[in-house]
């Protein structure tokens, strides 16, 4: 074998096509009217799923970064003030929790619906539309709970603790609102009067909103655990 | 260019009247009572180019003291009542940097009068003035290159250090009259050619701020005005 | 061309070597050789870098004449030529990498322990000399405690570099801090450990002297120390290693190594100068 | 198919109208969407930084050994930092600064990675395009904007920013009082980065996702050649890395502008005036830095380390001993870049107890490289190795590969990095394993696809020309700074003060002289490019009897690629050395078996 670089194939009818791990893809953005229809048999995972999973993956190490940068800052110096949080931030983690369970009855219906099990498209809209307006209200809710601490006399550099507390909390602020405009754009497409939305659009946009969720009470954890 | 000479003729015109008519003088002496901080010698050993310029020890100049407790580099000026100058005089002032000191150690000038810094070392220096009032700069000037010309705009006394070199300390007096002097090593000044009129006089020490007095010239006398700071040890 | 490519590779790698080996630029008396050793932990540190070079050289002069040697033999040679698969093949390979470099960095990284552990592991003696070394831009300043063994606290608003209080001291109302001796050259007697309290007053420094084998950064917010012994007599330069802004490049103090006696008439001098 | 909402196939008016070529020069060259086209304009962005680079490193240089000459010109690039040409301290450092994060951001990330990455990765694969197009555009033009914000770093009021590339704080948090250069320009620096930050994420996470879902029938990952596989890894890592760095600079950009204090410690005196900061770490921002800085060292070197394969296989006209293998060592490399990052802090007074924890898998990271090196130079033995300007870029990689790598063995030991820390030691070895390397790497690149990506053949006598003016040029001028930290030369000095350093200044201008001279040899790559691009002879469709799915298609490329056909993988990537109808090679796609042979 020391001398084989490959081993000869000896297959002689068909040539070896190993499907089992190939990624089969290669024409995405191609519809089969150009090909082989049996090509449809090899379409890829929607790289739109792979995509949220890696995204979310670089978000995780990001706020990582931030909690070892919060754990080394709060462990070097004696000027760390633990605040209270806001009390309007436990209501925008329900608010934020109950639109994951409302984004999740949306994904359901739209299955159902694409199924045909259902004619009836409004009924995913009507919970797609709420998990929206939830959303809105977690934005509007922290902006509150910034002037809240504001009221306070707690601002960004007051110390490091609202440091922190602003940064985390205006970072996630920030993905939630990238969540928002996947929601609007899965509303508009949903909306469309020939169908076209991917189920991995449908699901990319949900893992991402539930990730939103599970961050945020991260998040919250870590500026609410004192050393 | 035309600036220049334009600034040049304004002056002719203004210091002409002035000079006919008869000025009076406000001269004094600079003393101090207690005990001065003891001055510290510098250890320049960083930078031999600039120790070896130096034969003596060179102290620091925060306070520099003459015989009989007298104090120089104070700066007089007229702080009140002085005839509005509207230009500033047209030839530059000089802070030479050599050995790694500031020459002169308090440099006054005139507000918008062309301040030159030259670098007369072997080594690069950075000059920082640090202005509150003024703009701020902080540049660098590396050996044999041309002066650098600045100038500033309103009153202030701005501390100047330079950033390469921690014990070059001085100060710029910016004031917005002609009428100042620097009390000399034995502590003796003079404000020549004040018209008859009241004036307020101002002066200043780097480390014991400022004292004033009012003085009033008629004609062309000379009134003694002599101003005594109290030293710290520290 | 794969003829020449490989006499260049080659004679690059030997050229490359000559210097390392003589310790000189090609005789111009220009020397590369490591300054002399003065301190007690250094000899260590030197070992551990003759061990590794003989090491290193050989692997980095083996590995080019190798290359040298291959692309000589097997370039442009004829297309019907037949292709040999090396002896031993991958597996081959990656064993003798794994056993050769293997055991190779193991001990390095074993026997180099003990050379950091000589540096960063022992305390100070109890009755090492005790040296503060504050550095700014751009100069090293040294605090000795002076007579009463006690150091004044540091007041960093009280700082007033035009009045030489470089260290923030407060005479006036500290009494520790009055007898303290501020000097711009670090003056140590020979054959005594010194423990020396790194403090920044403003970025980050680096306080390296070639000879003492002794490099460590200025920490600003963290007070770090190091201890050394000097055993010869001497004028050494302090250079800062770590960018510190426009004057890093002139950023030096002098260490002087004295004789017991030279010390304590140095002491005395400075402590009348404060 | 169950993938799919909607049972029913999208029409075919939206797809075939989704694949006109794109009309109009912005469309086309400017916001394209076609993964080539990005690839040649990071190509191109890669270029601008490296010149540059080169000609800040070229003033450096000269300010180093000729300080009092006025160099022309740059006097009136910056009135106040060279005032008649003559450069001041801090200007040097803005220069330090600029060339070290051109360099390792815009040139070793873009180059190597990015640029052919970004036109190959596809198309090794069998894909028609990049997973995320948009996002891709997107990735490219941040980039470009973070290149643009750095570049105005130059113009701003007090000068470009002095704190080095790796701008440690306090320095870099505390503000224009830590010296003319610490101001403005080092929030553009700051910003700069951040935004690149974002850049590199979007290309990584794009990278990622069209590796895994892309690839055509037949292309199972280890079918992949060993260049998409290093752009693979390579993506892994910069998508980890690059997202520990942007909040870093996030927190940096804050300290800077909002006056918190992540990085800042209490009592800090600069320019005679006490910060208003309180209690942060200057040793945080080392560690969030490094956590970065050293995986960013193999983002620049590993995808080198594919394209030299790459090339290197078909040169020699032989797989290498095991594709396997390589890709294994890779994947370690990549691994272990995560644990070694306090390696470059070793005197920085973190715990000298964590500094063993770090130097050993510092030197465990030899074994992988050695490995890798023995696999090369093991597969040379035996081989018919063609010399062509692309092979002997990859050989000459090997060369500096080595040379580079062995003074590794000596920094990875902290006894001995006290004595060569921030000395020119180290700066010989990172430009030697991770700047001339990865750089020969992008020149093989270059060689070797150039036909490939403009349908026209470079000129390989001026190639060879090209390689060794650079080759024996780089050795001139990276050997000897290896010496230089030997005798304790410290690094980041705009002039030598120091009486130790006073003598070692002939030394210097050897290599100012060998600096000059091989820059000035990259010109001569500059006008093959230009005059190639445009006056080469065509280039057929696979000059190189190369066995990768690039090579099946028309020189240059269709936007398209594959013309729409699912391309169909047969075989291992590297199929030479064999007896088939086209010779001594088999192409992947090609459905031909034969016994391999040795």
């Amino acid at each position: 074998m020391a001398t084989t670089i490959q081993s000869p194939e000896t297959e002689s009818k068909k040539p070896r096509l190993d499907n089992g791990n190939s990624g089969g893809g290669g024409l995405r953005n191609l519809g089969p009217t150009n090909g082989s229809l049996k090509l449809l048999e090899d379409f890829s995972p929607e790289p739109s799923r792979t995509g949220v999973w890696v995204g979310l993956a670089a978000i995780t190490m990001s706020f990582a970064a931030f909690t070892s940068a919060l754990i080394v800052r709060q462990s070097t110096a004696n000027d760390w003030h633990h605040l209270t949080i806001p009390s309007i931030v436990f209501f925008n983690t329900v608010v934020l929790l109950a639109s994951s369970i409302t984004l999740e009855i949306a994904r359901r219906r739209v299955a159902e619906f694409a199924r045909g099990r259902t004619a009836n498209r409004s009924t995913p809209l009507a919970w797609l539309s709420a998990t929206l307006l939830l959303g809105f209200v977690f934005v509007t809710g922290q902006y509150i709970a910034w002037q809240q601490l504001r009221a306070e006399g707690l601002y960004l550099a007051s110390n490091p603790n609202s440091s922190f507390f602003y940064v985390l909390t205006a970072i996630h602020v920030l993905h939630v609102l990238g969540g928002l405009a996947g929601l609007m754009r899965v509303i508009y497409i949903l909306r469309r009067p020939v169908l076209s939305l991917r189920r991995s659009t449908m699901d990319a946009t949900s893992y991402y909103w539930h990730f939103m969720g599970v961050l945020w009470i991260y998040v919250l954890l870590v500026i609410w655990i004192k050393l | 260019m035309r600036t220049k000479l334009v600034f040049v003729a304004l002056l002719a015109f203004m210091v002409s009247p002035a000079l006919s008519f008869g000025a009076g003088t406000v001269s004094g002496k600079i003393t101090y009572t207690g005990t001065p901080a003891k001055q510290k010698p510098i250890d320049m050993s960083k930078e031999p180019s600039c120790a070896k310029q130096h034969t003596t020890p060179v102290t620091t100049e925060t306070v520099v003291t003459g015989a009989n407790n007298t104090l120089a580099n104070v700066v007089v000026y007229i702080s009140a009542g002085a005839p509005d100058e509207s230009s500033a005089p047209a030839q530059a002032v000089t802070f030479t940097q050599k050995g790694c000191q500031y020459i002169p150690h308090v440099l006054a000038m005139r507000t918008g009068q062309e301040l030159k810094v030259v670098n007369a070392d072997q080594t690069s220096h950075n000059i920082h003035p640090l202005a509150k009032v003024n703009r701020e700069w902080n540049k660098s000037q590396p050996p044999g290159t041309p002066p650098l010309s600045e100038k500033f705009d309103k009153e202030e006394f701005v501390p100047v250090k330079c950033n390469v070199h921690p014990w070059m300390h001085g100060y710029f007096a910016v004031l917005k009259t002609s009428h100042y002097a620097i009390s000399s090593d034995n502590g003796t000044f003079s404000l020549p050619k004040l018209p008859p009129g009241k004036y307020t006089i101002t002066a200043w020490q780097e480390d014991y701020g400022t004292q004033t007095q009012d003085v009033t010239i008629s004609g062309s006398e000379t009134k003694n005005v002599d101003f005594t700071f109290k030293a710290k040890p520290y | 061309m794969g003829k020449l490519f490989a006499v260049i590779v080659f004679v690059i790698a030997l050229l490359s070597a000559i210097p390392i080996i003589t310790h000189s630029w090609f005789g111009s008396g220009i020397s590369f050789a490591l300054p002399e050793d003065i301190s007690t932990h250094g000899h260590a540190i030197d070992d551990q870098l003759s061990d590794t070079m003989v090491e290193a050289g050989l692997s980095f002069l083996a590995a080019q004449f190798v290359l040298a040697f291959f692309v000589w033999k097997f370039s442009n040679r004829q297309a019907n030529a037949e292709i040999k698969t090396f002896p031993g093949g991958a597996k081959g390979l990656v064993i003798a990498a794994l056993v050769l470099v293997g055991t190779e960095m193991l001990a390095l990284g074993i026997l180099g322990q003990k050379a950091w552990a000589a540096v960063y592991f022992t305390p100070a003696k109890p009755d090492a000399i005790q040296v503060q070394a504050q550095a700014g831009q751009f100069a090293f300043y040294f605090r000795y405690p002076g007579a009463d063994g006690k150091f004044g606290a540091l007041h960093p608003d009280k700082i007033d570099e035009g009045n030489s209080n470089f260290f923030g001291l407060d005479p006036a109302n500290d009494v520790d801090s009055r007898d303290d001796i501020v000097t711009g050259e670090l003056a140590i007697p020979i054959n005594r450990e010194v423990h020396l309290m790194m403090h920044a007053k403003d970025v980050g420094h680096s306080f390296y002297v070639r000879e003492l084998r002794i490099q460590q950064d200025f920490v600003p917010g963290l007070d770090l120390s190091v201890h050394f012994t000097a055993t010869k007599v001497g004028k050494y330069e302090i250079v800062c290693t770590q960018l510190c802004g426009l004057g890093h490049y002139n950023m030096k103090a002098y260490l002087n190594v004295l004789s017991q006696e030279d010390f304590d008439a140095w002491m005395k001098q400075k402590a009348s100068e404060q | 198919m169950s993938d799919r909402v909607v049972q029913a196939v999208p029409t075919t008016a939206d797809v075939v109208h989704h694949h006109q070529p794109p009309q109009g020069f912005i469309r086309k060259y400017v916001f394209s969407l076609d993964h080539k086209m990005i690839g040649k304009q990071y190509y191109a962005l890669a270029l601008v930084a490296v010149f540059i680079g080169m000609v800040l490193s070229w003033l450096m240089r000269i300010h180093l050994v000729w300080p009092n000459w006025p160099i022309p010109g740059l006097g009136l690039l910056s009135k106040v930092g060279a005032p008649g040409g003559v450069m001041t301290p801090e200007y040097y450092l803005s220069l330090l600064t600029m060339h070290g994060t051109l360099m390792v951001f815009f040139v070793l990330t873009n180059a190597p990675f990015a640029a052919f990455g970004n036109y190959f990765l596809p198309i090794q694969i069998g894909a028609e395009d990049m997973a995320f197009p948009r996002f891709n555009m997107m990735s490219f033009w941040t980039t470009f904007l973070a290149f643009c914000i750095l570049i105005a770093a130059f113009f701003v009021g007090d000068g470009p920013p002095i704190a080095g590339w790796t701008s440690y704080a306090p320095l870099s948090a505390v503000g224009a009082d830590a010296g003319p250069g610490q101001g403005f320009g080092q929030t553009l620096w700051g910003l700069s980065i951040f935004v690149f930050c974002i850049a590199s994420l979007l290309g990584a996470l794009n990278f990622i996702a069209t590796t895994l879902d892309l690839r055509t029938r037949g292309m199972t990952l280890s079918r992949m050649p060993i260049c998409t596989w290093a752009w693979f890894i390579t993506s892994c890592i910069a998508l980890l890395a690059f997202a520990v760095l942007l909040p870093a600079c996030l927190l940096l950009i804050l300290d800077r502008v909002a006056g918190t204090s992540f990085f800042i410690p209490a009592g800090l005196v600069i320019s005679d005036r006490l910060q208003p900061h309180s209690g942060g770490s200057p040793l945080l921002w080392q560690h969030l830095f490094w956590f970065f800085g050293h995986p960013e060292v193999y983002i620049a070197i590993l995808p080198a380390i594919g394209i030299v394969s790459h090339i290197l296989i078909n040169s020699m006209r032989r797989p290498l001993l095991s594709h396997k293998v390589v890709i294994y060592c890779m994947m370690g490399i990549g691994f272990l870049s995560y644990m070694v990052w306090g390696h470059h802090m070793f005197v920085s007074g973190m715990n000298p107890f964590s500094s063993l924890m770090f130097s050993f898998p510092t030197l465990v990271i030899t074994i992988p490289a050695t490995i890798m090196t023995l696999i090369w130079l093991g597969s040379l033995y035996g081989s018919r190795l063609r010399i062509t300007a692309a092979s002997l870029f990859a050989l000459g990689f090997i060369s500096m590969f080595v040379s580079g790598g062995v003074s590794g063995f000596f920094l990875a030991q902290p006894s001995i990095d006290i004595y060569l820390h921030a000395t020119y030691f180290v700066v010989g070895h990172f430009h030697m394993v991770m700047g001339v390397a990865a750089i020969f790497g992008v020149f093989a690149g270059t060689y070797f696809w150039f036909p490939k990506m403009t349908g026209h053949m470079m000129n390989e006598s001026l190639g060879k020309l090209h390689f060794w003016l650079t080759f024996i040029g780089t050795y001139c001028i990276f050997m000897p700074f290896h010496y230089l930290g030997l005798a304790g030369n410290v690094r980041r000095y705009s002039a030598f003060v120091d009486d130790f350093l006073v003598p070692l200044i002939p030394v210097h201008r050897f290599i100012t002289i060998a600096a000059l001279c091989t820059g000035a040899a990259q010109l001569i790559f500059l006008y093959n490019l230009i005059h190639s691009r445009f006056r080469g002879a065509p280039a057929p469709d696979n000059p190189w009897e190369c066995t990768s799915l690039e090579w099946i298609m028309p020189s240059p490329p269709p936007f398209d690629n594959f013309g729409g056909k699912h391309v169909v993988v047969y075989h291992d990537p590297y199929q030479y050395g064999v007896k088939s109808s086209t010779g001594d090679y088999l192409m992947q796609n090609s459905p031909e078996q034969v016994e391999v042979r040795t």
